[in-house]
């Protein structure tokens, strides 16, 4: 180190660029500063495909509630980060939001993945995430608000139509899923449940993809021989993402006509099917707790807030947008309330908030963290909507934590 | 190539000092930031948590960097498959840190992790025993890494299986592990991989103190594979290397078994991907099979192109840097930075084929 | 068998139809200079390959004093004492010349060894006796990519000295030097025979009479004359397939 | 003469009790405007009835084009206009009538039904068919009726068989009997389902069906390895058409393309773009996709002489520099395309032609799009060999693969010549993507899923030959199908890339070598 000084320095910088750079972005304001939204989807990767639409319903509300005047007099700014669809950076950028960014609150995440992976940095430093997407349930932190369904909203529900005579009185049901946990934990319950309504294992058929699975010839064929022993068979997909597309034309070019094995899918929404010919996909189903194609009051300014926004008629509304738009309206009343944007108060106001959601329903945030939502099952249509064919007559209040899988018992409370 | 001396041969030694003195000031600054992050937070020199965490993160990728930058950089072995060795470090270690969190998973269960409670697992698979020991893990973080090193080299070295094609195998071989691993029927968690950890040899984690205390041992480590890669470098070996590099057959005409000699080096660059992995796990709070997706082998590699190869030091500095960019630009323009971090590779490998070392030490030969 | 002979019987090689080496069988005593020219694709390359193991016979006998050299490889048929120089000089152009040499001193090869050596005063004289002998003591720490193309011969031969072989296999030792490089390589190449085999391929007749030695001439594979550097000037079937054109 | 018959059949059946006839159809009309089981039972009885007056009503139930007004009327919305169901009277449009899969699958057995006597053989087809699938021991006579006035011997067939499936429902005995016959000679695995699905209801008959059902089996047995082989032979073709663009820059120019992946998925959007521009002709608009081929060519090629032009050339003789910096390109292509077209899937249409099943002789099913791609790959390959084997481009693009110097010498431009087989590659790589967007997502991260499998092809069918890379697609493709029911889709695919990792080791020049200097990397 002779050379004195200016090395170091230079050092200095080259070997902690960033390092250095980062404090710097820390806002000096803080007085009657903005209230900050932090966005945490990925815009790049594997899952932008899902989550930019995400990204844009929350930067939608920041506009509306800003052209309200605003959260307690406060304007509201959104803070974009691209998590990349890589994990481990969802973890590094929840961080950076609550520590550099200082957000008030966060929405964020599609995958369990990604929410695993930041939910100890949420737990740590105290934040609160809004997590729009149904997921397997078996979590409940006390930071993270979950406004998608848990499995008893979505899954046990969409059985039931398959093997009432409206559904088709299935006897036989192929479960077929992406080899995630989302899946796996959704089929173990409807396996107890189905073997609880007298469905023997030999009935049960049940297989695993990777993600981004794009051969389904042998499965699709498979499926059909299963179907072709001479009980009324059905399948029950949690095929995750890019993976149906290509199921779906597999389906269609087979031949496997809804009125003869109807597939009810608990990952397909509208934005899904926008790539594929639904011609001959019409009478196949989904589950939600919210479609499109629902005609209330609620959903036609949601639907015409997000064209206005988006300025683009093509583009179609879904199930976790609805649930990032109950989240934030929920969110803005429970700061409204509290009269503070601080984590603990927000918390507590959030609990019994009640919101005139876009399917039809008022739904409300319980102590569990969770949002009591109607089920509803809907018909792939020619023109890429769903028609609901069933619903539930009330919001169901949300069991995150499945009586079916015995481990519950056990669960430390 | 033939870049000849044009500066008097004094500015030799100086410039090799002042990337020296880069190096060890940047260390030394590394070092002071969990003290600075001690300091009151509206102190001009405060660093908060994040500094020190996303750091800590970056010096376990300079370590992965060092490791491809020694197999790549001097033996000229271009492995696109090092983030598999780093990802099975690190999975390594999440076993052990699964089996500490005990009874105090979700449900209660003392030897089984949460994820093989709810699928319905009814008894550690035995894969799974003596990961409830550090030192067990500690070497089994070396040994699995090296062993599969040590299979995929040999076979591949064996059958003279060099560049380009050698790289697509270790890429198939990364890909190969990723599918395996997302699979739930491994017992390794499948798509979410281990989370949830609680503590470390009893110091709890998510913690300021366990952050700074894995943050030291990452650097630490660096220090350590530094100096060990350096000393290798200089010594006869690396000179065996760097011809292995450059004329592999000349160098067995010369009666030097280069089977056995890269696969050495490839074995022990593997191990010390799997240490870097070893410790980025409890520093992140996560391991999942995406560690093993193909593009993070090779941004690993782009680090190292972008520092500089064959310097170790651009290893070193090519991993801050790129990751520093990555952070940075993710959130300064979240739709952009993909044109910027692509721009940069592009421009690096045509107008820096010496990378960032190359361009302070201009005019240098090597 | 003398110990350190090298012994060819019947040595064929095909590729893919092509027999580049027919039947040949050739004998160089311990201590012997030997001069092998030939035209174009008459195999020399390839008999170098069969030796050091590059290439492996489809038939015949290739042994070095008890060793079948069939069945070894390159490395292992370097250690036992046979030094290869090729045709297009290869040198480690990121090395000094100094470690090129280094590089080729006898000494134990594994990467431990090579990890935990340290250079001796013994094995630094004989290198800067090397470095002597073939004329660039003074461009010793020069990287050996700046040498001009006889200083990286020179090299290249000065690494197999430093192997101490028994047997020395030189590809076109003088292609492309000056008349003065190549005089000095001649003269360099007698001294090393002294106490080793040197087998030398070259196409430059003069080259070869100013080694005054045994000459053989090769031909689609096989030997068609051996003798002195006269007697194969005047062998009418060699003038016909080689000096006649 | 027929049609003649067919009138005076079905003035005689609405003429035997016009009055009560008449009731129970309007009763059963208003039926369809109720929840979705009332309409399945209104369809039954529509069905049951036979009354012909239904056919259109129903037939504009099933697609969609019933509406229902205020006060109850059925009206039919045919070509914009709406009139109503029972008059005639053209009527302003009411509320459109949504059905679900019960009443479409009741829609199926009355369509089937009263269209049993259409007097267009295909109509009668997609009767028999749906007859045969809906069993529903009512057909019975109809059935019978139908098969005895049938000529088309193909139609009799068919009938025949609905007919036995029907059977299996009927209470006499002799009847199932010959229903379980003739359903074990088709050999099918609709009539094998059929059978099943009798055997709870019949233990008397229990031996007859399993012996016919093992009869089946054997049958289909053949037919499902002939349907595993055309699997692995699609799967095959896709590896092909990924990898051939592949297998020219990598094998013929040693450039590591790492964007290859990207090029793939510009000749996709290239389809989108080209499906959107002809939206507009309608007789253009069946051939989008043959048109899209050409246009995907020349995009991707065009991408690729600026990317050879711009980058790639700098980097010759240096592989791993390639790689990286391709890397990089690929993922600005990707992010580019994010951002222009979003990161939303993309609708691709097939055509019609593309859609639904083939049966092969032996009654082998293969699905149209798959077999159309398995061709076009075959095309591809086979106007790739032909354009290096007989063009003046592939003479000098094989002189400059043997040796750039000589080449250079006689005047060849060499420069260009690597332009323009990178453009070649590129090239192939966006057709591939045009038939990829016919199975896959059309999405910015198309490209990805495929490199790594493309590289893999390349190298264990032999890097610089093409026939290689064809016997390599269609081998990995076949063993990937043939493990795949026993191993698993995952573990199948693991096992392939560890199989092929294994074979390099011990040839590391692939399945077939090139031989010579142009081997080397």
């Amino acid at each position: 180190m002779t050379l004195g000084t200016p090395f170091s320095r230079r050092a200095l910088m080259a070997g902690a660029a960033g390092a250095l750079a980062l404090p710097a972005l820390r806002p000096a304001f803080a007085q009657a500063a903005p209230i900050k939204v932090g966005v945490l989807h990925s815009l790049s990767g594997t899952m932008a495909i899902s989550e930019t639409a995400l990204r844009d319903t929350v930067l939608m509300m920041v506009d509306w509630i800003n052209g309200k005047g605003g959260l307690l007099g406060r304007k509201v700014e959104a803070v974009v980060v691209d998590p990349a669809s890589n994990w481990p950076l969802f973890a590094e950028k929840a961080r950076e939001l609550l520590q550099v960014h200082k957000v008030d609150v966060t929405f964020g995440c599609w995958t369990s993945v990604s929410r695993k992976s930041v939910l100890p940095v949420f737990e740590e430093l105290n934040g609160l995430l809004f997590y729009p997407v149904q997921y397997e349930g078996e979590e409940q932190s006390r930071n993270v608000f979950y406004t998608g369904a848990a499995p008893n909203q979505q899954a046990i529900p969409a059985v039931d139509y398959l093997m009432s005579a409206d559904g088709g009185e299935a006897k036989r049901i192929a479960l077929l899923g992406t080899d995630y946990v989302y899946p796996r934990t959704t089929n173990r319950i409807l396996r107890a449940y189905l073997n609880s309504k007298g469905v023997s294992d030999a009935d049960i058929m049940e297989e695993y993809t990777p993600f981004g699975h794009s051969d389904w010839q042998g499965i699709v064929s498979r499926v059909k021989r299963f179907a072709g022993e001479g009980k009324r068979a059905a399948i029950v997909s949690t095929i995750n993402g890019d993976a149906n597309v290509p199921f779906y034309r597999e389906l269609g070019n087979q031949g496997i006509k809804a009125e003869d094995i109807p597939c009810v899918a608990f990952s397909v929404g509208e934005e899904e099917l926008a790539g594929i010919d639904t011609k001959p996909l019409v009478g196949h189903l989904a589950a939600w707790n919210y479609f499109m194609s629902v005609d209330t009051p609620a959903n036609a300014e949601f639907k015409k807030m997000w064209r206005a926004y988006i300025k683009n008629d093509k583009r179609v509304t879904n199930d976790p947008m609805e649930a990032t738009y109950t989240g934030f309206r929920m969110w803005a009343q429970a700061v409204a309330q509290s009269g503070t944007t601080a984590v603990d108060k927000v918390r507590e106001a959030m609990y019994g908030q009640k919101v005139e959601a876009p399917c039809g329903y008022t739904e409300q945030m319980w102590q569990n963290h969770h949002l009591s939502k109607p089920v509803m099952i809907g018909e792939i249509q020619e023109d890429g909507q769903f028609n609901v064919v069933w619903k539930t007559p009330d919001a169901i209040k949300a069991e995150n934590w499945s009586p079916y899988i015995p481990e519950n018992a056990n669960r430390k409370k | 190539m033939s870049a000849t001396i044009t500066g008097a041969p004094w500015l030799r030694p100086s410039r090799a000092l002042i990337l020296r003195g880069l190096l060890l000031a940047g260390l030394a600054s590394l070092a002071l930031l969990p003290v600075l992050n001690r300091l009151p937070a509206d102190s001009a020199l405060h660093v908060s948590d994040f500094v020190v965490a996303v750091s800590g993160k970056w010096v376990c990728y300079a370590v992965l960097a060092l490791a491809i930058d020694l197999a790549w950089g001097y033996a000229g072995i271009l492995s696109l498959g090092h983030g598999a060795f780093f990802a099975l470090g690190g999975y390594v270690m999440g076993m052990h840190l699964m089996r500490l969190i005990g009874p105090r998973g979700v449900y209660g269960n003392p030897i089984l992790p949460d994820f093989m409670v709810f699928l319905g697992w009814k008894e550690l698979p035995w894969y799974w025993w003596g990961f409830s020991s550090f030192p067990f893990v500690l070497l089994m973080a070396l040994v699995v890494p090296g062993l599969l090193a040590g299979v995929v080299g040999y076979l591949a070295f064996r059958s003279r299986i060099t560049g380009v094609y050698f790289s697509i195998i270790t890429q198939a071989m990364t890909y190969a592990l990723m599918l395996a691993f997302f699979r739930n029927d491994m017992g390794f968690g499948g798509n979410n991989g281990f989370t949830d950890f609680k503590e470390l040899l009893g110091l709890p984690l998510n913690t300021a103190e366990a952050r700074a205390a894995l943050f030291y041992a990452a650097l630490a480590v660096l220090a350590g594979a530094l100096w060990l890669c350096r000393h290798i470098t200089r010594s006869k070996l690396g000179r065996v290397l760097v011809a292995v590099r450059d004329a592999e057959s000349r160098v067995r005409f010369l009666g030097y078994d280069t089977t056995q000699v890269k696969l050495a080096v490839f074995v022990l660059s593997a191990m010390l991907a799997g240490l870097a992995g070893a410790l980025y796990v409890p520093l992140i709070g996560i391991i999942n099979p995406g560690e093993f997706s193909p593009g993070n082998s090779i941004e690993a590699v782009i680090w190292v192109a972008v520092g500089g190869r064959g310097t170790l030091v651009g290893a070193v500095l090519g991993a801050f840097t790129v990751n520093a960019v990555k952070t940075w630009l993710t959130s300064f323009a979240p739709d952009l930075w993909l044109f910027v971090l692509g721009g940069l590779f592009i421009a690096v490998t045509l107008f820096l084929p010496r990378g960032l070392v190359g361009l302070l030490r201009k005019g240098e030969g090597r | 068998m003398t110990p350190g002979s090298l012994y060819l019987d019947g040595v064929s090689v095909v590729f893919d139809g092509f027999r580049a080496l027919n039947s040949l069988s050739l004998i160089i005593e311990p201590g012997e200079l030997r001069a092998i020219i030939g035209p174009n694709g008459a195999g020399k390359t390839t008999m170098m390959d069969i030796i050091t193991g590059k290439t492996r016979p489809s038939e015949g006998t290739v042994s070095f004093g008890d060793h079948d050299l069939t069945r070894l490889d390159e490395a292992t048929i370097a250690n036992l004492g046979i030094g290869r120089k090729f045709q297009k000089p290869t040198v480690f152009d990121a090395l000094t010349v100094f470690e090129n040499l280094e590089l080729a001193l006898k000494a134990p090869r594994d990467p431990w060894s090579c990890l935990r050596w340290a250079l001796s005063q013994e094995a630094r004289r004989r290198i800067e006796a090397v470095l002597a002998e073939i004329g660039l003591p003074e461009r010793a720490q020069d990287r050996a990519a700046i040498l001009s193309h006889g200083q990286r011969q020179w090299l290249e031969i000065g690494m197999l000295l430093m192997q101490d072989p028994q047997l020395l296999l030189v590809d076109e030792p003088v292609a492309g030097m000056t008349d003065q490089e190549t005089e000095h390589t001649a003269a360099l190449l007698r001294r090393i025979a002294g106490n080793r085999s040197v087998v030398v391929v070259e196409h430059d007749l003069e080259f070869v009479r100013a080694l005054g030695q045994k000459v053989t001439v090769l031909c689609e594979g096989s030997v068609l004359s051996e003798g002195s550097i006269d007697h194969v000037q005047n062998d009418p079937r060699v003038i016909e397939v080689y000096l006649g054109r | 003469m027929r049609r003649i018959l067919l009138l005076l059949i079905l003035l005689l059946l609405s003429a035997t009790s016009p009055a009560s006839a008449q009731d129970a159809f309007t009763n059963a009309l208003a039926g369809l405007s109720g929840g979705y089981g009332a309409q399945a039972e209104a369809v039954e009885r529509l069905g049951a009835l036979g009354d012909p007056r239904a056919l259109p009503i129903l037939q504009a139930l099933a697609e969609g084009r019933l509406q229902k007004r205020a006060d109850g009327a059925l009206l039919v919305e045919q070509g914009g206009a709406v009139r109503e169901a029972l008059s005639g009277a053209a009527a302003t449009p009411g509320e459109t009538i949504r059905i679900n899969n019960r009443v479409r699958a009741a829609l199926r057995g009355a369509l089937g039904r009263l269209q049993l006597a259409a007097p267009e053989a295909a109509q009668r087809r997609v009767a028999a068919e749906a007859l045969f699938r809906s069993r529903d021991a009512a057909n019975i006579q109809p059935l019978e009726q139908a098969l005895a006035r049938e000529t088309v011997p193909d139609l009799r067939d068919r009938l025949a068989l609905a007919l036995a499936a029907t059977r299996l429902g009927a209470p006499d005995t002799t009847a199932k009997q010959q229903g379980i016959e003739l359903l074990a000679e088709s050999g099918s695995a609709e009539a094998r389902a059929a059978l099943l699905e009798a055997r709870a209801a019949n233990p008397d008959l229990a031996g007859a069906i399993e012996k016919a059902v093992a009869a089946i089996d054997r049958k289909l047995e053949l037919r499902r390895a002939a349907e595993t082989v055309f699997q692995g032979l699609s799967l095959g073709s896709i590896l092909l058409l990924a990898a051939l663009g592949l297998a020219v820059t990598f094998g013929v120019m040693g450039v590591i393309n790492m964007a290859h992946g990207e090029m793939v998925m510009l000749g996709a959007y290239t389809t989108v773009v080209v499906q959107e521009a002809v939206r507009g002709i309608p007789w253009l608009q069946p051939w989008s996709l043959p048109l899209a081929v050409p246009a995907a060519f020349l995009v991707t090629a065009a991408v690729g002489v600026a990317l050879e032009r711009g980058l790639i050339r700098h980097l010759y003789g240096r592989p791993l520099e390639t790689l990286l910096m391709t890397f990089g390109v690929g993922m600005i292509l990707q992010q580019a395309v994010r951002l222009i077209f979003g990161a939303q899937n993309q609708e691709v249409v097939s055509p019609a032609w593309m859609q639904g099943t083939l049966a092969l002789p032996g009654g082998v099913l293969v699905t149209q799009n798959r077999l159309w791609i398995i061709l076009f790959g075959l095309l591809v390959l086979a106007l790739a060999v032909a354009a290096i084997r007989f063009t003046r481009f592939g003479l000098e693009m094989r002189a400059v693969v043997q040796n750039r110097r000589i080449a250079s010498t006689m005047g060849i431009r060499t420069g260009r010549v690597d332009a323009m087989t990178f453009a070649f590659g590129s090239g192939i790589a966006g057709m591939a993507g045009v038939a990829l967007s016919q199975i896959d997502n059309v999405s910015p991260n198309l490209g990805t899923g495929y490199i790594i499998d493309s590289f893999m092809v390349v190298v264990f069918g032999g890097v610089g030959s093409l026939a290689g890379t064809m016997i390599g697609a269609f081998t990995l493709g076949l063993v990937n199908k043939l493990l795949e029911p026993w191993a698993g889709a995952v573990l199948a695919k693991i096992a392939v890339l560890v199989g092929i990792m294994l074979f390099i080791q011990r040839r590391p020049k692939g399945l077939f070598a090139l031989k010579g200097r142009a081997a080397e990397p």
